[in-house]
């Protein structure tokens, strides 16, 4: 351990010192407001970005952590999208009064188990991160238990993310069965025909599968997002997932890639079914929930498109759609979660009717992202589904690109119905929405961001490609 | 001696029972029960494999294993328990509130 | 010049955005000015390029920036503007500005103008990138907003469930075009590796030959967005049912500038078209169908807009048939008459229909002859126009020059025949509307107000569509041929008939909108259009294309179905089985869809296989937590099985 | 001798796993799954990992299972309420897909080029313990933290659980 690992390490021994003081000022003899322990965590997580800024890359920290820059991108991202998250939850209604210090820390060490997943050079470092990642999202789901479903949503999150655990696990094992060692690098060097060593992988990706609701691991996903508080669904579907996936990306396109060119048609094969089946059965869904969950799974499938072409631009897109499919997705729950009921989210899309008309900076934010989930221009949903399915068409896919191409054109028909919903006439009465600063821009910058990324694509695509 | 393939079919079979009673028992403790037996197919694959390298990284994972297995243990527990507290149920069946709602044909 | 060639896409892209953002704080007239200025910008600066001598110079050019940079692609925004966009940029622009003038009086009344004049506002940016694009990635980023306008236009007022389900339609339909139009662009860029139009174009000859698998697959991609996109067979089910918006939005959108975008798209990239002669020449052959079929179908309506909406198909199908023939310059001046006149008859129409309650029924408006001369006599110089009435009126001279150029086309006379029958079902069905709602006097009916910013955008219409023909003078006449001299740099010229055959056809075109006329008024005087003559209702039902897509996309399964039973007991129980009673679920589904009437649409027939496909897997979400780990243990297996293969 | 042992042990894990697929009780299912994992505790012995069998008797059936009984006497569960004496209908679906899982790793894990030669050395917990504070330091610091937010979130869901 040098004093150069220190820095390197900075950023957790911030998060988890934040973890630490949220909880230390919670059970302060004197009363500690929410909106004090709220700041305070957002300070910690925006102090552990600003730490990230010190690491010099690229370098290993005993073999288990890698600190390059593409950790450093998705580190710094998750820490925003955490104080976002937090941000989201204070102003959240159905849990008020329940945003206590337990909260903010689960929050702080969800993050740095999504940081220590993206930056981990050793599978076992991905499992812990996974985990660190997975334990304080059984109880955020079942969050406020007397919410109805909060506590089925915790039972079956916890003993389905277990389920997935064991898979993972499992893998691990074996790939450390087959080779003697979990460091990656190490794993990557071997340039040997290992069997065993692919059947890990397909493990790991079972775990992995799970976690990115990809199909046919996918069905847990829109139980949970029904379940869980709005902003914990916006963690789901946004950051955490994103965190997992980039761990895949880092596993299969940076570090075993022999692994990866090996395992490319079952990603093909996952992704041509996580697409159909994701879209299919969004399409006619009613509950807004549920139907964005499904719409998460069939993005998921368009990402696998891209890892599945199996090329360095692959690679880039499945990168720049992870992020904007973050985006994207923060940006949406944090709608459901501005319009919330005071006792829980709206459920059935006809609750939102004329919600858009009513809160027109709302509204062009909700039109901006369903239209960049849909995949239109000028949004980085466009550029990102461009991306991939360009990378697929280069490494020769045609056919799995014209699959995606018609998925996508399937997928217009419910983000509009969305839309539609959304800016039509509101017949029945009209509830007060009280709408908070911070939910409305939180919404707006990442709308923003969207059309952003999507007009200028260069800055992110550059700073990608350089990872 | 005991060749590696030998424990970790073992090994195979332990995750598979495991397996199966987490899809065939419907009672949330027997499910949690076969989630303990999966994680410890994969721990006797660790340490065998650990044995076969002979390094200690095998062992270490199991380690970890068991803190990760009893952390969440601990929280899927409580879920439990707050499942019978609150609707005294202790049957996978009975939790099947949040689904699809195909009651009402789609428009 | 080239420096302000933004400006055109650009101010009514920044009019919809301030719209957007500021509209809450603008009047309802003032939002309405502010768009038309914007609209007006945009033509402002079109007639200061052709001013600036943009019609005689090389093609201007100005690259905004580099859009997306990956690898050895680097796609930018950038404009072109030759002859060909030239002439486009002007028509959109310019119709463009007379309806949005048009609208601040049509539109006055209606309580969400913002909605409206953002999406028109928008919808001409759209469109003026689609036309100005140097390279098919922003082409297609301006033909999915112009889609995406189109369709919240149609289902503007979306209270009435049948407006917002045609919205649905149309967007529904256009999607399976833009579908084939995004899989022909990645096609060109897996093969080229770069999407600009110039390079591609000029390249494309190089690395292909002519007839070439690549080739042909190419075009018919790239024609099957361009069919989407103008409702040409078989994908003209949706403009019909898109009559439902306002109507000066169906003046604009869905007879002007956006039906024409697939005209427009096959004249763009006509060298790909050229190396598939096969293909080129079934644009030609749908072309011709569509004629007959659009004005058959048109013949039969009692819906004022539907009939102008039929109509609208069978003339842009002149505008197919001139393309397939090669001669694209002609195909481009039916293109600009058509947007006249078409233009002129929409809002002539909108303002009957706006006058007499929202009447659509032709029966029931009739008899407005003594009621408002000007909306009269636009309406009848539209429909002049529309018939081809001779010399006098621009229609004539552009449709008689496509009717002369498809002679010496392959199988010309045959296209020729279509397309001639088409003129004169053309003048029948259009003069059955004048005679039956203009005629006579003793209408009840109050007086259509045409008040303020209505008037001049149908004086001009009505103008240029009587004089908008006189650049362009038939074969053999001592008149000069400005159009096609001017277009030649772009297009080469087409080969025409002898002149000893020019005439005689020329003749014949002349006297069939006559002919029309009469037996227009004949019928209409002897009201023998009944309603129950079989002819006639097949007619009315667009030739039954509904019916017959639920024929081919449902009868299939059920013979399956039937099939898979009749096997089933030579079959071991299992799998086929199951598949089988899928199979007769689904057919089951199909029967009582069409049953229940809810299958009455072709696109309908599709949405019945998603809605089967989403009810069978929403079945498996049952919250049943052991499912959800027995399909995660399942694809485990499957994925491991795969390495035992 | 040492063989046999083994392979006895083995059976006993495997066997007793099984049981708790048939037994009613949750009591009698929890000895099942403790005498699991006490064989499996002398089998990591067998195979040279003494600190390991030591921790498998210590956290698992120290500790989790103790967590398990307290559960079933908290819950106060009596076997009528677990009705489910028998096998549910549909046991066959899963348990050929287990099954089948089985042979395919058995099929996969056997094509594992294993030399023999290896001689069985045991791992000192010393070695364990080098490792485990060496160069997995930082994740031990990290399983703390794990260790911690299940804390925090078994705390605060029993607080607030309580109807």
């Amino acid at each position: 351990m040098h004093s150069a690992d220190l820095i390197s390490l900075a950023p957790f021994i911030v998060l988890i010192l934040g973890g630490l003081t949220v909880l230390a000022l919670g059970i302060w003899p004197q009363h500690v407001s929410t909106r004090t322990l709220a700041t305070v965590s957002a300070m910690f997580l925006l102090l552990g970005a600003a730490t990230t800024v010190l690491w010099e890359t690229p370098q290993t920290v005993n073999n288990m952590l890698i600190i390059d820059n593409l950790g450093r991108l998705f580190a710094q991202f998750f820490m925003f999208g955490a104080v976002a998250i937090i941000i989201l939850s204070f102003n959240y209604a159905p849990t008020k009064n329940e945003v206590r210090e337990e909260y903010l820390s689960l929050i702080l060490f969800a993050t740095l188990g999504m940081t220590l997943l993206v930056t981990s050079h050793n599978l076992v470092t991905a499992f812990v991160g996974l985990e660190i990642l997975a334990v304080p999202l059984f109880a955020l789901v079942a969050w406020k238990p007397t919410r109805s479903g909060a506590i089925e949503g915790g039972v079956k999150y916890a003993i389905l993310a277990g389920f997935a655990a064991a898979f993972f696990l499992y893998g691990i094992t074996i790939a450390y069965a087959s080779t003697g060692t979990l460091n990656l690098a190490a794993l990557g060097s071997i340039t040997t025909d290992n069997y065993l060593l692919i059947v890990a992988a397909t493990l790991i990706l079972v775990g992995v599968g799970f976690k990115l609701a990809l199909v046919p691991f996918h069905m847990w996903a829109p139980d949970i997002y029904q379940a869980a508080p709005a902003p914990i669904t916006a963690l789901f579907a946004s950051i955490a997932k994103v965190a997992v996936l980039v761990f895949l990306i880092r596993l299969l396109c940076l570090q075993l890639q022999n692994i990866w060119e090996a395992l490319l048609p079952l990603l093909g094969i996952l992704a041509v079914v996580t697409m159909i089946v994701g879209n299919l059965l969004a399409l006619y869904q009613q509950n807004l929930k549920r139907l964005l969950a499904y719409s998460s799974i069939a993005h998921l499938g368009y990402i696998l498109v891209a890892l599945s072409a199996g090329n360095s631009l692959g690679r880039d897109a499945a990168i720049y759609y992870a992020l904007t499919y973050a985006l994207m997705n923060l940006c949406i729950f944090a709608v459901v979660a501005a319009f919330s009921r005071p006792d829980q989210d709206r459920q059935n899309l006809e609750e939102y009717r004329g919600l858009g008309r009513r809160h027109p900076t709302l509204g062009i934010a909700i039109g901006i992202c369903l239209l960049a989930l849909a995949g239109l221009p000028p949004t980085a949903g466009f550029i990102a589904k461009l991306l991939a399915f360009g990378a697929a068409i280069k490494a020769g896919y045609l056919i799995l690109a014209v699959i995606a191409v018609i998925n996508t054109a399937l997928s217009f028909y419910y983000y509009l119905r969305i839309l539609i919903v959304f800016y039509g006439e509101k017949s029945t009465k009209q509830d007060v929405i009280h709408l908070s600063q911070g939910t409305l821009s939180i919404v707006i910058i990442s709308s923003l961001l969207i059309i952003g990324l999507g007009i200028f694509p260069g800055w992110i695509l550059d700073l990608i490609e350089t990872l | 001696m005991i060749p590696l393939t030998h424990s970790l079919i073992i090994a195979a079979l332990l995750f598979s029972l495991g397996l199966l009673i987490i899809l065939l028992r419907r009672e949330l403790l027997f499910i949690l029960m076969g989630l303990e037996v999966m994680f410890n197919g994969a721990a006797l694959t660790a340490v065998a494999a650990g044995q076969y390298w002979n390094n200690a990284d095998g062992q270490v994972l199991t380690i970890f294993l068991m803190v990760v297995t009893a952390a969440e243990l601990a929280v899927a527990l409580i879920l439990v328990w707050l499942a019978y507290e609150h609707f005294k149920v202790t049957q996978i069946d009975m939790l099947t509130q949040l689904k699809d709602d195909t009651r009402g044909e789609p428009p | 010049m080239s420096q302000f060639l933004w400006l055109i896409p650009g101010t009514p892209m920044l009019g919809a955005l301030i719209i957007a953002l500021l509209g809450g704080l603008l009047q309802r007239r003032h939002l309405a000015i502010m768009a038309t200025c914007a609209a007006a910008i945009a033509f402002l600066v079109v007639l200061l390029t052709w001013l600036a001598g943009a019609a005689t110079s090389q093609p201007l050019q100005q690259t905004l920036y580099t859009w997306i940079a990956v690898g050895d692609w680097n796609p930018t925004i950038g404009f072109i503007l030759d002859r060909l966009a030239l002439i486009m940029v002007s028509v959109v622009s310019g119709v463009g500005l007379l309806i949005h003038i048009y609208s601040i009086s049509f539109m006055a009344e209606d309580s969400d103008q913002r909605r409206y004049y953002f999406f028109l506002n928008l919808f001409l940016a759209g469109m003026l990138i689609l036309v100005l694009a140097d390279n098919l990635l922003l082409l297609y980023l301006g033909w999915e907003l112009v889609g995406l306008c189109s369709f919240a236009l149609i289902g503007f007022w979306y209270h009435e469930p049948m407006r917002a389900s045609a919205g649905r339609k149309a967007f529904i339909t256009t999607r399976i075009g833009d579908m084939s139009l995004a899989l022909g662009i990645f096609l060109l860029y897996s093969q080229f590796n770069d999407l600009s139009l110039s390079y591609l174009l000029a390249n494309a000859a190089a690395q292909w030959e002519a007839g070439s698998q690549l080739a042909i697959l190419t075009a018919l991609l790239i024609l099957g967005g361009a069919i989407g996109k103008s409702a040409q067979l078989p994908l003209q089910v949706w403009l019909p049912d898109a009559m439902a918006g306002p109507s000066p939005v169906s003046a604009l959108i869905h007879a002007a500038t956006m039906v024409t975008a697939g005209v427009y798209l096959i004249a763009r990239t006509y060298p790909l078209f050229e190396l598939a002669p096969h293909v080129q020449w079934s644009v030609a052959a749908i072309g011709a169908i569509t004629i007959i079929y659009g004005a058959s179908a048109a013949l039969a309506q009692n819906d004022f807009k539907r009939i102008l909406a039929y109509s609208t198909i069978s003339q842009v199908g002149y505008m197919f048939l001139a393309l397939g023939c090669g001669a694209y310059a002609l195909a481009l001046f039916h293109l600009v008459t058509h947007a006249f006149f078409k233009s002129l008859l929409f809002l002539a129409a909108g303002t009957v229909i706006h006058s007499s309650g929202n009447e659509h029924n032709i029966h029931n408006l009739g008899r407005l002859g003594n009621h408002s001369p000007l909306v009269r006599w636009s309406f009848l110089i539209g429909a002049a126009s529309l018939a081809g009435f001779p010399l006098i009126t621009a229609g004539f001279y552009s449709k008689e020059a496509i009717l002369t150029a498809t002679w010496s086309a392959p199988a010309g006379p045959l296209l020729w025949v279509f397309a001639a029958f088409g003129v004169l079902l053309t003048a029948v069905y259009i003069f059955r509307v004048y005679f039956l709602v203009f005629q006579g006097s003793q209408s009840s009916a109050s007086m259509p107000s045409v008040s303020g910013s209505m008037t001049w955008p149908l004086l001009i219409l009505a103008l240029f569509s009587l004089i908008g023909g006189f650049v362009e003078f038939p074969e053999g006449w001592p008149a000069p041929h400005l159009w096609s001299t001017w277009l030649e740099d772009e297009f080469k010229s087409v080969v025409l008939p002898p002149l000893a055959i020019a005439y005689s056809l020329q003749f014949i075109t002349s006297l069939l909108p006559l002919i029309g006329i009469v037996l227009a008024f004949v019928l209409v005087r002897r009201k023998q259009i009944g309603h129950s003559l079989p002819i006639i209702v097949f007619l009315r039902r667009g030739w039954g294309f509904d019916a017959l897509y639920q024929t081919m996309l449902i009868q299939p399964y059920f013979s399956l179905a039937r099939f898979l039973k009749n096997t089933d007991t030579l079959l071991v129980e299992g799998t086929l089985q199951k598949l089988t009673h899928a199979c007769l679920i689904f057919a089951t589904a199909c029967r009582s869809g069409v049953e229940h009437g809810v299958l009455d649409k072709s696109i309908n027939g599709l949405l019945a296989g998603l809605r089967f496909g989403y009810a069978r897997l929403s079945a498996t979400q049952n919250g049943l937590l052991t499912r959800y780990a027995l399909m995660i243990s399942a694809g485990a297996v499957f994925l491991l099985s795969y390495w035992l293969w | 001798m040492y063989e046999v042992i083994f392979y006895l042990t083995a059976a006993i894990a495997v066997l007793a796993a099984g049981a708790i697929l048939k037994v009613s009780h949750p009591v009698h299912a929890a000895l099942y799954l403790v005498i699991s994992l006490l064989a499996l505790a002398l089998i990591f012995f067998l195979l040279g990992a003494p600190l390991l069998a030591a921790l498998q008797v210590m956290i698992y059936a120290g500790a989790i299972m103790v967590l398990f009984l307290f559960l079933i006497m908290v819950m106060n569960l009596r076997s009528e309420r677990n009705q489910s004496l028998s096998l549910p209908s549909g046991w066959k679906g899963p348990a050929i897909l287990a099954l089948i899982l089985w042979l395919e790793l058995m099929l996969l894990l056997n094509r594992y080029p294993a030399e023999e030669t290896n001689e069985m050395t045991a791992i000192e917990p010393k070695a364990v313990g080098h490792a485990l504070f060496g160069p997995y330091l930082v994740l031990v610091e990290a399983a703390a933290v794990l260790l911690l937010a299940a804390l925090v979130a078994a705390l605060y869901l029993s607080r607030k659980g309580r109807s």
